[in-house]
């Protein structure tokens, strides 16, 4: 597959809510363990407002879907989450402008300027125990993929992997970001809630587009 | 899960109203984006201040609205910080052109979302800085860490800075005045009992029959250490020697430098206390503690002060900066100079807090 | 039982002591037996008008110790009524050579108390009336009872006859006030959780998971049912409808007659509330209760008294008469009149309530 | 036995507040269940009090010595219990007088203006489930002993038992007076603390006497 449609971008949100609401429980419970219990809820609310939002957008070009995506996320999620999965987006869909079709490189590209924008707005490095343990090395895996020539399922293939692997990194990780970061080493033994909502977000992605 | 609400999803809009009701003399609510602000905003010529938070600190931060103290506040969901659209649209509103001080309690929601909201005011041409509260000295590490919690200093800081403002002190100098607060404030609080998030219904986490949290957060992060229960004279000496005894604190924040045009790193230290330091003192509760208790841990503080050279000039004892139905004590300690106890001395009239008028 | 205090036998006292700490411009203690006055007492000229009753309740009484409001209060035990040793050293110590006023509220304990108490004082040759406050609606039968409990009023009663002394009243019309203030007062509390008396360490009743005590007693005596939890909205009309629909209520409480010189039975008749009457609403937390789910109740109690044409002129909504760290929440109705309004209005200056000064 | 003495007197008050303290959590659960949990320690904390001051009186007459006991009472238990028990030793005293040794008549006359004091004082009727249950017919079987010429053993044995079963008869009866009225018909199937603890007085007074 040589090209992601807009149409895939829509399933991808709409898929996305679905699966959010799916894991509100799961994530929440991960935020209890080394947060404040609140990371599925705040995602979940946050989807629900793009939900109610992407009918008015959603036969417009990619970019402003996913403008309109991080904005609804930066003002309906609050918290950490909020400001973070909204730049995500917004970077997405400023990157992309207003294309109707993505190539593997434009797809890549959307990927690392989003993900720069979350290390931009929350100043973590890799380690630190945040979702961009899991976001980085995602990204870095779609570069290695397209360079390799992969497609796009082959490109986003490599980033679920990645992203899979770099939340379960987090585990033993003593988190230096975030509420986490307040249990010290009593962090450490614990899922990152963040990380592992972004390997859903990917991973989504990809089930759109292979489904 | 008992609680006075009728479903998690309505309890932060039906407080707001109910608030609004009770004191439509002192505060108005605006719904989506969801923001308290005095109802005499903008008052011409004074810098608007303005602070918020996720809710269930009450009276915190909504509370403390009014005539010398914020000029609006922004509510967040309950223990989760709000969104930048609240504290723009707040901004707007109460700004008189004399521009906006953002006090911004540290946590990395928080900082974030305050941050944007800053970045889009200004992209309006509105005036704004922000200022930190990094004030609970339980997190001792903040190369490790994000630094320390912004606790009960909040409180004592919209008191006094909102007296400079009403006074008519310019943007700068307010902002100077929020950051000399912050830095000789110390806070440190304990738990004896959990509190439950509504949207989750379940206590945020457990603890026996008989222990206590030293050193928790407003939101219920762990603290230093799990201790078996003990007596209000011992967690009150644990808590204030901690405070009194706080090293020089050094961290790095990240304000807006209006003259470059852009964030910069400041690095800020938090002068040690010394015998003859005068201090206001705040006792708070927790939301769920009597305040005949409060009473026992203020006695005690009061001696621990004495003994250590301090000098209580001020003093609060209450609950002001809570966390939900949570039982325990936070100690906040406050060094101050002649002007920021004029300032506190000042004419205050909010929903929670009042004197002078 | 984990409470912030170091035993349950020095808790009252220790308390007291800290308060007198933190208000030393307001409140002075004394101990043995212990009482809370007046740092400026006695106030020439004036009524001293006196409180008290068990402790655990507070800021009642002696939070409301304090220019425009009580002279002294005398704390018992927690939930034990005082002594009447207190009582008559109190008087000695407030009274100006205007006279004393008791305000007692309706439980045996107290009312014995307070009665051998005026006894004494009376063979002193102070003048000392007692005016009882009994308003709790939840206890329906007063031929079968000790009668309806004192609860909300009473803070209330204190604030409008606080203020009618400081402005001269004799004992006679601020005795005639007081009662005026009590037969216009209705209030009815709940329970969403127990509370634990220190000196016994076990909660004083047992409430299920998902249950509630409908007409609670502010010592944790039982109410009129108990139900499952309900939304807030619901609670605050059962409550609101059983003050707001109360029939008449007729009981014969017992007064000192100063010109035959002996106690009498005096027949008192509550009037129901009517369209068009103006009220003082007070949401009051039970000592546990966070301010925002208070603020949710008034929200509602806001709708239902315009529903039903009652105006609510005055409000207060916090922590005011409560039982430990009790979860719950008590309205309070008072039905006033332009006197008692502008009595509401005059400054007041206690650890507690705070206005116009 | 046909004298009480002022040394029985004084055996029978320290006795009382070994008794009580012995009682102190049972009185206390009593209360629990239809009071405010608190009537033993209010009567423990009380007769603290008088052991306190008993030292000071002890070579005293029988009417100060009651009397002293009366006021540690009434300054130092509060609630019900202590004017209504406060009341009951004034009265005592004040029936005695400055006597220091007690004829049958004498004491039952004490315990008839005991009694009426606590009547007085708390306006309770027989029936009301208060310790008026255990008190009145107490006395009037201590007035029948005597008038059958019983001794003090003799007065002060049919005086325990009828409190005894007045005691018991409070049980299933519904309070009227006190906090227990509250409960309404709740408050049946329940010992009156009140009660329990003014059969406990008349027993350890007839301990002292026969031990
Ligand atoms: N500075 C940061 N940079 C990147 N990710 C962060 C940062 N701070 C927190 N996070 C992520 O946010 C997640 C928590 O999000 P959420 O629970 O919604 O916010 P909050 O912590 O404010 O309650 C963490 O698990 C972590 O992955
Ligand atoms: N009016 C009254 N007359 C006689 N006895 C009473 C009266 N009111 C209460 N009592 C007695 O007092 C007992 C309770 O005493 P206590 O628990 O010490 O006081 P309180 O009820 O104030 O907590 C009851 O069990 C009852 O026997
Ligand atoms: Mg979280
Ligand atoms: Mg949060
Ligand atoms: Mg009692
Ligand atoms: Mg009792």
């Amino acid at each position: 597959m040589q090209t992601l449609t807009r149409d895939h971008i829509v399933r991808w949100i709409t898929h996305a809510a679905e699966v959010l609401e799916a894991n509100k429980e799961y994530l929440t419970q991960l935020d209890a363990a080394i947060g404040d219990a609140d990371h599925g809820i705040n995602m979940d609310r946050g989807f629900k407002k793009v939900l109610s939002q992407l009918p008015s957008v959603q036969d417009k070009d990619i970019g402003t879907i996913l403008k309109t995506v991080g904005m609804a996320l930066i003002s309906s999620v609050g918290g950490a989450g909020g400001p973070l999965y909204g730049t995500l987006f917004m970077r997405a869909g400023m990157a992309v402008g207003s294309k109707y079709e993505l190539t593997p490189d434009d797809l890549v590209a959307m990927w690392r300027a989003a993900v720069e924008g979350v290390i931009q707005r929350g100043r973590a490095q890799l380690g630190d125990k945040t979702m961009v343990d899991a976001l980085l090395p995602a990204v870095d895996a779609m570069q290695k993929a397209l360079e390799q020539g992969g497609d796009i399922v082959a490109i986003l293939q490599a980033g679920v992997a990645a992203a899979e692997k770099g939340r379960d990194a987090t585990i033993p990780l003593v988190a230096r970001k975030g509420r986490a970061s307040y249990l010290g080493e009593r962090s450490a033994g614990h899922l990152d809630p963040g990380a592992t909502s972004s390997h859903l977000l990917l991973k989504t992605l990809l089930d759109v587009v292979t489904e | 899960m008992k609680k006075l609400i009728n479903s998690p999803e309505t309890f932060v809009k039906e407080s707001l109203e109910g608030m609004a009701l009770a004191h439509p003399d002192l505060v108005k609510v605006h719904f989506d984006p969801n923001f308290v602000y005095r109802a005499d905003a903008p008052v011409a010529g004074k810098v608007a201040v303005i602070s918020g938070g996720g809710s269930g600190h009450e009276p915190m931060h909504g509370g403390f609205v009014g005539r010398g103290m914020l000029d609006a506040a922004c509510p967040g969901e309950v223990f989760t910080s709000p969104t930048p659209d609240q504290m723009l649209e707040a901004a707007r509103t109460v700004n008189s052109g004399a521009g906006v001080l953002f006090l911004v309690k540290n946590y990395s929601g928080d900082v974030m979302n305050f941050e944007m909201a800053a970045d889009l005011a200004r992209a309006e041409g509105i005036r704004v800085l922000n200022i930190l509260i990094d004030d609970d000295v339980a997190v001792k590490d903040s190369l490790y860490t994000q630094g320390r919690r912004g606790t009960g200093t909040t409180v004592l800081a919209e008191k006094i800075v909102g007296a400079a403002a009403e006074r008519g002190y310019d943007l700068k100098r307010l902002a100077d005045l929020a950051r000399r607060v912050n830095i000789n404030g110390r806070s440190m609080g304990m738990a004896l009992t959990s509190c439950t998030v509504p949207a989750k219904g379940t206590p945020t986490f457990e603890l026996g029959e008989n222990e206590i949290e030293i050193g928790i957060g407003i939101h219920g992060e762990p603290g230093r250490e799990r201790i078996p229960w003990k007596p209000a004279d011992e967690i009150t000496e644990m808590l204030a020697l901690s405070i009194i005894e706080d090293p020089a604190y050094t961290r790095t924040v990240r304000e807006f430098d209006e003259e470059k045009g852009e964030w910069v790193d400041v690095e800020l230290t938090d002068p040690p206390f010394q015998p003859g330091d005068r201090v206001i003192a705040m006792v708070n509760g927790m939301g769920g503690t009597p305040i005949a208790e409060l009473y026992v841990v203020y006695r005690k503080l009061h001696f621990i002060a004495e003994a250590k050279g301090l000098k209580i000039v001020r003093n609060l004892v209450g609950n002001y900066i809570t966390s939900l139905e949570m039982q325990g004590v936070m100690i906040t300690l406050l060094r101050v100079d002649d002007e920021m106890i004029e300032l506190w001395d000042d004419p205050v009239h909010t929903p929670a807090l009042r004197w002078g008028v």
